[in-house]
C-alpha cells in the first residue's frame, strides 16, 4: 500500500499558499481538523477562503484563523456563535457565501465525484435562487447547483491507517468524507494512527485515494459547544 | 389561555404516529421528544448524521463525538445509525422523513414560511432548514401566534426572505392548530384551551376559514 | 426501534402487481436478493422491468425470470453470460437499455438522493448521448442524465437488524445500498438477522429508513461465475 | 517478432509508476498485474466496489462475496478498502484513479476508442468503460495493432460505435508503442523486438508520425 504519512501538522500544511481554498471537515465544533488549524495560525498563510459547515467560535475552530484575519471568505450554512465573525462581517473585512446545508454536502459531494452539477429543490423561490437555472420535474421545481473542490480539504477522523483510509466516530463523521474526496490535497488528521491492514475493509468509511496525508494528531480538545445532560 | 412552549410541544406529539421517521428542528420541535407516548415506535432524524436521537447523555457518558443539530450532547438509541451529511441530506431531499417540524417567524396562507433572515439583523445562515422545507413530505410548524408587538405571524404573504414555498401542512401555535388548505387560506381546526374564535381571528392576518363548531385542544 | 420484519420472501414480494418496476442489487451473481427471485418465480408476476448492473445467467439470477418470460424490460450495464436473454433480445421479447455503469450507479443514487438530474462526462460523443442534453463545463463536455426510482427493490445484505438497517460483505455491497435508497418499497433480505441494537451504529452501510420490509433469507446458493484460483 | 499477450502486458507493467491508483480492464489489462515489479507500491481498483485487489485465491480461500470487474474470485491486499458501485464510479469520474488501462477494437489518430459494441452482433453492454474512458486522467490501450483479418486497429476515424472521444493518451500492441500526440496522429515510441517500422508503418492507417530511430521495447 501506499505510504501517505507525514510527521505532523505543521509538516503536512507547510505548502498551503496564500489565497488557497480550503475545506474543513466538522458540523459546530464536532469532528474539526483542529491540529490542522493549529498549524495554519503557525504558518500564517492570509487570504484563506475556508469551506465549513461552520465557522468555528470565538476562541477554538476557525474562529482562531477569524481573529488572525487569515480568512478572506467563508462558505458556510450556519455562521452563529460567534462575535469577532459577526464583526468583520458588519465592517465588511469578510466575505460570506451562505448555501444551505444539504446543498453544501452535496454540492462537495459532486466535486468528490466529478459531478459538475445537479439539481436540487432546496432554496427554490427563495434568493439563494438568484442567478441560478431552474427547472421542472414531474411537476415540481428545482435549482441547478454546481460543484465546489478545494486546493486542500483538512479533515479529522477517529482511526485512520497509513494507506489513509479513515474511521469517523458519532458525529464527527458529517461533512469529513466529502470533504475528503473533494480536495486536490487532502490532509486527514486522527486520534489513532494504524499500519495498512489493521483496519476492517469493510468498516472504512473514507477510501484511502482520496487521501495525500496523513498524520497522527495530538492534544485533541474536542470541545462542546452545549454541553446538555439528563437531570 | 394560550399554551405556553411546552404546551405547544405536547400538542404537537399528538401528530406523531407510529412508525415516522421525523427530525425536529431547534427550539419548541426539540422539546416535542419529551411528549411523544411510549407506545410510539418512532425514529429521530439529526441531520447532522443520525437516525436514533435518544435522551441527554447522564454527566459520565457525554460524548463530544455524539452532537444533533442544535450542537448539544446527545445518545443513541439501541438500532440507530450514523452517516454523513451528504447522505442524511439524501434521505431528507429524496423524501425518506415521514415529518418536518420545525420553528418559524411567519407563514403564509399558501404554506410559504419564513425562518431564517431577517433584514438589517446579522444572518447566520439556513442551516438545513431551506433542505427540510424544500423535500419534507409533511411539515408542521411550532411557533407563537403573534410577535413580541402583538403582530400576526400567519400572514397573506410573508414579509421576510422566503425559506421556501407552499410547503407548510399544519402550524401549531399558542392559540390554535390551523391547517393549510390545499387551494390556500387557514383552516381553523383546534383553539388552545380558553382561547376564543374572536382572539384568534385577531391574531391571524391571512384568510382564517372556520367551519362550524372549533374544538378545543386536549392537552394532558 | 420500528420494526421491519416478514416472515419470508414469499410475504415480502407477495404484493408486487405485474408491470412493476423493480431494482435488484448485484454485480454479476455476487450480492443479489436469491431469495426474493426464488418467491416472484412462485408468484408468476408478469411485465417487469428490471433494473439491475447485469442481467444473471441462463440458470440462475435474474436468468430464472427470464426463462419465465417474467421480465419485460432489462435496464443494465453489461448483459453477457446469458443465452436465453440473447435469444429473447434477438426475437424482439425483451427490451433493453443499456447504460453506463457508473451513470447507472449515480442515477440510483440520485432517484434515492432526491436529485432529479445531474451531469456527467461518461457518454458524452456516443450513441448514449443521442437525445440527451449536453453542457460544457470548465471546458470538458457533460450530458444530463435523470434519476431512477423503483417500485419495488430487492436487496441482499450480510446482516441486517429488525429497524431494517444492513451491513453488506466483500464486494457483494456494490449496487445493493443506492438501490435500497431508491425503492418505494424495498424489501431487504440478509443471511443474519439481529435484534436493533446489536449493529455497530458506525457499521452500518445501509440505513434502515430506507428498508420497508427485512427478513432472513435461508439456502443461499452464492453461485460463482468465474472461480479463479491461484496455482 | 510481434509480441504475445504476456509481451503487451510485460511492456505495459513498465508504464506504471510508484504510489499510482490504478484500474485494469478484462483481458491483457488483467494480466499486467502479475507484471508490476515488486517494489512498487500500487493499489488495484476493481469498479465493482474494491480498491487493493490482490492475487487469486487458494482453493481454500474462494469467497463467492470477492470478485472483481471480471467476476473473477479475487483476494485483498492488506490495506484494501471496500465500497460501493455509486463510490467507486465517484472514485472514477472525479479523477481520482490515476491509470486506466483497457482493451480497444479501435482507437483513432485522435484518440477515440472504440470497445463496446459491433454493428450486426449482440450487444452485451458497455458496463464501466464509458465512465472509465470519459472520465481517467491517463489511459493506456492494450490491444493487437491488427484485427485477425489483418485490417488496422490505429485508424484514422473510428468506424465502430465509439465508447469516448478524445481520450486515449497510449497504445500498446503487439507491434509498438504509440502515443496520440496532442493535436492528433499517432506517434511511434517503440517497436516490439524484431518488427520493422515499416512493418508498423503498414499496419497501421491512421497518420504515423516517425521521428529518428525508433528503439525496440525492452522486455525481460
Amino acid at each position: 500500500m501506499i505510504d501517505k504519512r507525514v510527521k505532523n501538522a505543521e509538516e503536512a500544511v507547510k505548502d498551503i499558499p496564500d489565497n488557497a481554498v480550503l475545506m474543513l471537515g466538522g458540523f459546530g465544533l464536532c469532528g474539526i481538523p483542529e491540529n490542522a488549524i493549529q498549524a495554519l495560525l503557525q504558518t500564517g498563510v492570509k487570504g484563506l477562503t475556508c469551506i465549513s459547515n461552520n465557522a468555528g467560535v470565538d476562541d477554538f475552530g476557525i474562529g482562531l484563523l477569524l481573529k488572525t484575519r487569515q480568512v478572506k471568505k467563508m462558505i458556510s450554512s450556519y455562521v452563529g456563535e460567534n462575535a469577532e465573525f459577526e464583526r468583520q462581517l458588519l465592517q465588511g473585512e469578510l466575505e460570506v457565501d451562505l448555501i444551505p446545508q444539504g446543498t453544501l454536502a452535496e454540492r462537495v459531494r459532486a466535486g468528490g465525484a466529478g459531478i459538475p452539477a445537479f439539481f436540487t429543490p432546496a432554496g427554490y423561490g427563495t434568493e439563494v435562487a438568484e442567478g441560478k437555472e431552474t427547472r421542472e420535474f414531474e411537476g415540481k421545481m428545482y435549482l441547478m447547483e454546481e460543484w465546489l473542490r478545494a486546493d486542500f480539504s483538512l479533515v479529522k477522523a477517529w482511526k485512520g491507517d497509513t494507506a489513509g483510509n479513515l474511521i469517523f466516530k458519532g458525529t464527527a463523521r458529517n461533512f469529513n468524507p466529502m470533504m475528503a474526496a473533494a480536495g486536490k490535497i487532502t490532509i486527514a488528521e486522527v486520534e489513532e494512527l494504524v499500519p495498512a491492514g489493521e483496519l476492517d475493509p469493510n468498516e472504512i468509511h473514507t477510501p484511502g485515494i482520496y487521501v495525500q496525508r496523513i498524520f497522527q494528531g495530538v492534544n485533541y480538545e474536542k470541545r462542546i459547544e452545549q454541553r446538555t445532560v439528563r437531570s | 389561555m394560550s399554551l405556553d412552549k411546552i404546551g405547544i410541544a405536547k400538542r404537537i406529539a399528538q401528530e406523531i404516529e407510529d412508525g415516522m421517521y421525523i427530525n425536529l428542528g431547534i427550539g419548541i420541535p426539540t422539546l416535542v421528544a419529551n411528549y411523544i407516548p411510549d407506545e410510539l415506535n418512532v425514529v429521530l432524524q439529526s441531520e447532522n448524521g443520525l437516525l436514533g436521537i435518544g435522551s441527554f447523555p447522564t454527566e459520565e457518558n457525554v460524548d463530544a463525538d455524539l452532537i444533533n443539530a442544535g450542537k448539544q450532547t446527545i445518545t443513541m438509541r439501541p438500532g440507530s445509525v450514523l452517516f454523513n451529511s451528504s447522505e442524511s441530506f439524501g434521505m431528507i431531499r429524496g423524501g425518506h422523513v415521514d415529518l418536518t417540524i420545525l420553528g418559524a417567524m411567519e407563514v403564509s396562507e399558501n404554506g410559504d414560511i419564513a425562518n431564517w433572515k431577517i433584514p438589517g439583523k446579522m444572518v447566520k445562515g439556513m442551516g438545513g432548514a431551506m433542505d427540510l422545507v424544500a423535500s419534507a413530505k409533511n411539515i408542521i410548524v411550532a411557533m407563537q401566534h403573534t410577535s413580541r408587538d402583538g403582530e400576526s405571524k400567519l400572514l397573506k404573504k410573508c414579509s421576510l426572505p422566503i425559506t421556501g414555498l407552499q410547503c407548510v401542512k399544519k402550524i401549531i401555535t399558542d392559540l390554535a392548530v390551523i391547517e393549510v388548505r390545499q387551494g390556500g387560506g387557514f383552516q381553523l381546526l383546534e383553539r388552545a384551551p380558553g382561547v376564543s374564535v374572536e382572539e384568534i381571528k385577531n391574531a391571524t392576518e391571512g384568510e382564517l376559514h372556520i367551519d362550524g363548531d372549533i374544538p378545543e385542544m386536549k392537552i394532558n
